[in-house]
């Protein structure tokens, strides 16, 4: 972008600013174009492509089984939520019959991917208004988590747990206990969560009022997960279109109607108590079974289009595969929630400060990679 | 007007025999100016440390335990690491005052230590119009940081500056007026007379309920006056990256980071001084040995450090306008109304004496 | 409503619809491109179909074509539509901006337009979106070349 | 009213955000999460699934299960393995044979899939639990996976 194009478009009070692509509060190469006025933002800009891999072309000269590890790499912090996605597409098309064991197994690390995605960005909300100890605390937390899933999927962050028909290997023999150990452990820090920053006075008046979405707004710009139920949408893929053992499980849809940076705010605070009872409801009972369905070694999907939604901790994940037959689909696409969280900003952050626009993105849980894909 | 502990007594008199008055003065005034900054260079070196050790210990962390034993020497390895570094700055800045902003941040920090009575004999410049000179002379380093931000030619440097402006300016008053409250009490300026007065009992038990809202409000402004967390629109790393110093790297940058940590001491130091007694022992137990206040002058200001600290490591930060609807809504006529009940309290003898 | 109800509702207001359900959990609707504008605000406003949400909005190169997938859903009555439009103009195509109906659609548009060269009229903003502006050519289609970067299995 | 009750009730707020950090700060010495990592070395165990790297393994005979069925480098998504094979005669039955020449093992191209151990039939490649992976030179990254000099165990192909 050249200057001069910039400047004639300009009031003569306002200028520019670069925020990112290495800022501090963009959370990764997020490049956003700020026009201010002083301190009063009049335009923002995001400008992407930093970390783009091009998965979408990748994935038209993978076979199934390697896709699932590319989207690993997508919205890193629920892994496990988009492998999932993957492999329920294939499984659809493929019309597979999976064992119970997989489907409660399945939807209990999704849990926890998205406990600990909320925990992250607990702790990075803090920072960003500029309580730094939360980020710590968070973290202390995540890292519970994260043993457990090193322990029964073998990585830390990039799982590929998941595979087309099931589940790589089974769980391992201490995961009930160390999840039961967990949650033990999370309900008395969740509390602690809330005296630390959601009740303090300073936090509250920076993020109550500020960043407002309507509920229109949030539907037409397809803001899904967190960011659509603050604004009182009831956007849940978990509730409307239950994948998994989903549909066995009772829990309420977190929903907020104020539609601010507070109201996103609560309602993932609120979500890390469902899923921790989403996960209380199955730890005990998962079923006995196989782990996996044999699949053939080389995977051909029927011709046909194929699309899964799914809920990963920042919304509405939509895989959508349209097949010729052969052993790599046509043409795959990632309905990304990151990216269309991302097209509202500059919608709800006009008008704010530069503080309000860094709790506000904050609350929007921005992952670069998600976005760029 | 130097101090006379049996040492320096001995050099001052040495320095008289051996060269003329004026000479001797003068010689005097930069040995006791090295002597401060020495100290103060290195007090303020171990306070990072502190700082950091601190914040690890809020944080669940261990902090820096490497260098030296226990990591004592973390921060002087720090500083000779930034003494080495090369300074960088932007092509358009202006030259003259980049550079000579870091000094303006230094020096107006170093000259308020100067007239702290950190004992009873121990105090380098006993101005009759000390409280006066502290408030006057910690607002000058807002030049340096108003300087800095606008010379390196950098936005986000810019916005920093601008922001740190209408902060301290805003939070001037607070201090001011919550110092003025307790001055009414002592009815002097003067830093040594201050401490005199609070052998009947510190100024904070003296003035009791108007004090300890003055030492509140006072606590609050002067966070905000060395623009540390939650007030730290200036540099808020989340928003503005580094802020006014985004453009300084080696020495220069250092000078602006001791500074921060020599004015958090330096509030620390008015408060003990003026609320806590400065060096006056609690009931006077070690009234006996003079050399002693200047470890209750210590303990007391660390306490008070500590507690600077904790805010840091636990608010969120404040949003520029927020910062000012604190300062003009809530401080300044609360303080207001305070200094007229303490004046009540004071005309009418209702202050609390021992 | 069902599949049947919204097929008969929406064929009656173009005769040049084509629908179809095989292959696909959704219905899918073909609309030509110059009628897509129109029938894409019908689909929104109509109070039956009242399908407010884009969640998914795809370009793809059919080989000779190049096309662009909307999968709608109604925030009310819970039932998705797949709309499906196409272009054989691969030097110059254009097709309409939906943006003025569902915002989302600012972002997905240019995405399209960046990967497949879609250029959508009435954009506000139609520029690269994650590639370069100088880049040449259009990723995703399926006759790009890139011989440095991309390594064919 | 609500002027002072603001106040009262942001102070408390306040305080009790402070009581939750020095409850942390008294008890920081047994709560410190950090792991001091080189020197915790000789006790820092990683579990049993952990994804540090592929190996070999091989037994006492210096023989791998390694058939070279190639399976393994069909299956990676990024080109990590590399077999180079060749055909020998066994020494059994005097038949002309697939063997493995070099099990070759990009590291650096490798995200960690699993997906070459989940299709292998023999299992003769599995997961290593070093982490400690850094080097000078990326060319050490290229490994060969089968000793030299090692051949297949026998009945592994039955």
């Amino acid at each position: 972008m050249e200057t001069t194009t910039l400047n004639s478009n300009f009031k003569s009070e306002e200028y520019f600013i670069n925020m990112g692509p290495q800022h501090p509060a963009t959370h990764g190469v997020l490049r956003l174009l700020l026009t201010i006025d002083g301190e009063i933002i009049k335009k923002v800009e995001p400008d992407l492509g930093y970390i783009h891999r091009s998965i979408e072309k990748m994935c038209e000269r993978d076979s199934y089984q390697q896709i699932v590890h590319l989207t690993d790499r997508m919205d890193y912090l629920s892994a496990n939520i988009n492998n999932e996605a993957v492999c329920l597409t294939v499984e659809n098309a493929l019309q597979l019959e999976i064992p119970d064991r997989v489907k409660v197994i399945r939807t209990i690390i999704g849990e926890l991917t998205r406990i600990s995605s909320h925990c992250l960005w607990w702790g990075v909300m803090g920072m960003d208004v500029g309580a730094l100890t939360t980020y710590f605390y968070g973290f202390r937390d995540r890292e519970l988590l994260n043993d457990i899933f090193e322990e029964t999927c073998g990585a830390r962050l990039t799982m590929n747990y998941n595979v087309p028909g099931g589940l790589m290997f089974d769980i391992h023999p201490n995961f009930v206990k160390r999840v039961k150990d967990f949650i033990a452990h999370f309900k008395t820090k969740l509390p602690e969560y809330d005296r630390l920053l959601t009740d303090n006075i300073i936090f509250q008046k920076r993020t109550k009022g500020v960043g407002i979405l309507s509920k229109e707004d949030a539907i037409s710009f397809g803001a899904s997960g967190p960011v659509g139920r603050a604004s009182g949408y009831s956007c849940d893929v978990r509730k409307h279109h239950p994948y998994s053992a989903l549909d066995k499980v009772t829990f309420n849809e977190a929903l907020k109607t104020e539609g601010d940076t507070f109201a996103r705010y609560s309602v993932r605070i609120q979500e890390m108590w469902e899923s921790l009872s989403i996960v209380e409801q199955l730890i005990d009972n998962i079923p006995e079974g196989e782990h996996r369905v044999t699949t053939k070694a080389v995977i051909k999907l029927p011709k046909g289009e194929f699309y899964q939604k799914v809920e990963t901790a920042r919304g509405e994940l939509g895989v959508y595969i349209i097949s010729t037959g052969t052993k790599s689909p046509y043409r795959l696409k990632f309905r990304s929630p990151g990216f269309s969280n991302l097209s509202l900003l500059n919608h709800i952050a006009v008008g704010g400060k530069i503080g309000d626009l860094v709790a506000t993105m904050a609350t929007l849980d921005l992952v670069i990679p998600d976005i760029d894909r | 007007m130097n101090s006379a502990l049996s040492i320096t007594k001995n050099i001052h008199d040495w320095l008289y025999e051996i060269m003329p008055e004026g000479v001797a003065n003068i010689v005097e005034m930069v040995l006791i100016a090295l002597v401060y900054l020495g100290i103060f260079a290195i007090a303020g070196l171990f306070l990072v440390l502190l700082e950091r050790r601190v914040a690890a210990w809020f944080q669940l962390r261990i902090g820096p335990n490497r260098v030296g034993f226990k990591g004592l020497l973390q921060t002087m390895a720090d500083a000779i690491k930034l003494l080495s570094k090369e300074l960088t700055g932007t092509e358009k800045a202006d030259k003259l005052l980049y550079n000579l902003a870091p000094y303006f941040v230094i020096i107006s920090s170093l000259m308020a230590l100067s007239v702290f009575p950190f004992t009873r004999e121990f105090q380098a410049f006993d101005i009759n119009i000390g409280i006066f000179f502290l408030i006057a002379i910690s607002s000058i380093g807002v030049i340096g940081i108003l300087l800095g931000g606008w010379s390196s030619n950098n936005k986000f440097a810019m916005i920093g500056a601008m922001r740190s402006g209408v902060q301290t300016i805003s939070y001037e008053l607070s201090i001011g007026l919550s110092l003025l409250t307790m001055v009414i009490i002592t009815g002097s300026l003067q830093l040594s007379e201050i401490v005199e007065v609070q052998k009947s009992g510190w100024l904070i038990v003296q003035g009791h309920i108007p004090a300890v809202i003055a030492f509140m409000i006072y606590m609050i402004a002067g966070t905000a006056e060395t623009n540390r967390a939650p007030f730290d629109m200036v540099e808020a790393e989340s928003e503005l990256g580094a802020g006014f110093h985004t453009e300084y790297s080696g020495m220069k940058f250092a000078y602006f980071f001791l500074a921060e940590f020599i004015n958090m001491f330096i509030i620390a130091a008015i408060a003990t001084t003026v609320f806590f007694g400065a060096w006056l022992s609690p009931f006077g137990i070690t009234e006996s040995i003079p050399v002693l206040g200047v470890f209750w002058f210590l303990l007391k200001t660390l306490i008070l450090v500590f507690l600077m600290m904790w805010f840091r490591w636990t608010f969120p930060r404040l949003r520029v306008d927020q910062l000012l609807t604190l300062e003009w809504k809530y401080l300044l006529p609360i303080n207001l109304v305070n200094i007229v009940i303490m004046a009540l309290l004071v005309w009418h003898n209702l202050t609390i004496s021992f | 409503m069902t599949n049947q109800s919204l097929q008969e509702l929406i064929g009656s207001w173009s005769p040049n619809l084509e629908f179809n359900e095989e292959g696909s959990q959704y219905l899918n609707v073909s609309v030509p491109p110059e009628e897509l504008h129109a029938i894409m605000l019908n689909l929104k406003q109509n109070e039956q179909t009242s399908l407010d949400y884009l969640f998914c909005l795809s370009g793809v190169d059919w080989g000779e074509e190049l096309g662009v997938v909307y999968h709608l859903e109604s925030t009310e009555f819970r039932h998705s539509l797949v709309v499906k439009t196409q272009t054989s103009d691969r030097e110059n195509p254009i097709l309409d901006s939906v943006y003025d109906i569902w915002a989302t659609a600012e972002f997905h548009e240019r995405e399209v337009f960046d990967f497949f060269g879609i250029r959508f009229s009435n954009h506000p903003n139609l520029k690269r979106l994650f590639l370069t502006d100088e880049w040449e050519g259009f990723p995703l289609r399926k006759d790009y070349e890139d011989n440095i970067n991309m390594i064919i299995k | 009213m609500s002027y002072f009750s603001d106040i009262y009730n942001g102070i408390k707020t306040l305080l009790t955000g402070m009581s939750v950090t020095g409850k942390y700060f008294l008890t920081s010495r047994k709560g410190a999460i950090t792991q001091q990592y080189p020197d915790n070395r000789e006790t820092l165990k990683m579990f049993d699934r952990f994804r540090g790297e592929v190996i070999m393994p091989h037994d006492e005979n210096n023989e791998h299960r390694c058939t070279g069925c190639q399976k393994c480098e069909i299956a990676c998504p990024n080109g990590t393995i590399e077999i180079i094979w060749d055909r020998g005669i066994d020494e059994n039955t005097g038949k002309k044979k697939k063997k493995i020449d070099q099990f070759v093992y990009h590291l650096s191209m490798c995200t960690m899939c699993g997906l070459c151990i989940d299709v292998c039939p023999t299992d003769a490649i599995e997961w290593g639990q070093n982490f400690e992976n850094s080097v000078y030179d990326r060319t050490a990254l290229t490994r060969v996976l089968n000793n030299p000099g090692s051949k297949l165990q026998a009945g592994v192909e039955d």
